[in-house]
């Protein structure tokens, strides 16, 4: 469906590149969500995440976690990128961009969808401290 | 049959493989396939408690024993962490 | 404050610009709000709008919205920046940027940010249609 | 005293102006500045029952009579309509 975007990817993720990809003439409103590495889990200084992803499935669950989007909401169109590999501090992991005629589809969307994606799409990120490693579980 | 098994973060980490291609008998379910993935990779046993399965790119769990065939793709999901 | 930018400009809003400067190392989230001018209401083609603000005020309504954002919610930074003169179609009027360590608040913050612009912020838009034009009023 | 009134949108297209300086004695307060900005500008009459004002800066209402001084700024503030 061309009103969906979705894509897995090593390249650094670039924010206006998916407001772009929602723009729409009949779109009021463009809502986004970025999750970035930040320096830090619990007091302890994090240098790095490496992000792996089941590619295939990854991207097929983007699809229908955007599919639920436009289904569960009056949307316009959805894109969604997940990165993979090595993501440092201040770099994106993940942008969902969410476009709609009015402001509350976009941002009850772009809400859920971030935390579905969290539920559902098969990716792990594996943090790095001064003093070693963790694979990292999402809660509930 | 073969059945193709992909693992992912600790589970990759912990069997040392990316993926691995394992002989089942014909009428082999899910639940066949991973005591032999758990005899192939004995550290595997605490960690594959917290995951999940993946069979050709639908999640499942290990006791809906869903019938598996010739070519089958499983994953071993452990718990996710994207985003 | 430093974490706290807001401004009201009639020059074109780059989505670019509002996230860099939310960008924190303390960061785990960037949630945004663009607000774009869309070419239709109620079934009549939107040629333009045009934005008035008695801006001294609205700056400082802004800033004052940005700090209850900070007030009500853990954030790391906010941007508010509303556009003056006439916004074309599929251009941005108002971008609000905030970031956060944890997602949830990024996400309410600009939910209601947006909501608390609409209200208490001293700016009119007019629409330009085919056959006229009107000044619009925000719903409760 | 002399109190600088600004129009904004609906009301500054009707008033056909964007400021203007009004005269009031001691101790007049905004409702009486509304009077004269009606007997003013009659046509002002019913886009003023959509407004608030602004004074200074912070918005009042007219039933609120805030006293006025010298140099006071007050604003008709129509419908908002940002965002």
């Amino acid at each position: 469906m061309k009103n969906i975007f979705c894509e897995v990817t090593s390249d650094p993720l670039d924010i206006s590149r998916y407001v772009e990809l929602v723009a729409d003439p009949g779109a009021g409103a463009i809502s986004t969500f970025t999750g970035v590495t930040r320096n830090n889990f619990q007091g302890k200084t994090v240098i790095k995440l490496d992000y792996e992803a089941y590619t295939p499935m990854a991207l097929k669950k983007l699809q229908e976690l955007a599919h639920q989007v436009t289904n569960k909401w009056s949307v316009c169109k959805v894109a969604i990128a997940h990165r993979v590999g090595t993501v440092l501090v201040g770099e994106p992991s993940v942008i969902i961009a969410v476009s709609s005629a009015h402001r509350r589809e976009s941002l009850e969307a772009v809400h859920w969808a971030i935390d579905e994606l969290k539920a559902s799409v098969p990716i792990w990120k594996k943090e790095f401290f001064e003093d070693g490693s963790v694979w990292k579980e999402n809660e509930e | 049959m073969q059945i193709k098994v992909l693992y992912f973060a600790k589970s990759r980490e912990v069997a040392g493989v990316n993926e691995q291609t394992f002989e089942l008998g014909d009428g082999a379910h899910t639940e066949d396939l991973l005591a032999q993935i758990i005899a192939a990779h004995p550290a595997l046993d605490s960690v594959m408690k917290t995951c999940v399965f993946a069979l050709n790119q639908e999640y499942v769990r290990p006791q809906d024993k869903e019938a598996l065939k010739d070519g089958d793709e499983v994953a071993i999901i452990p718990p996710l962490s994207g985003g």
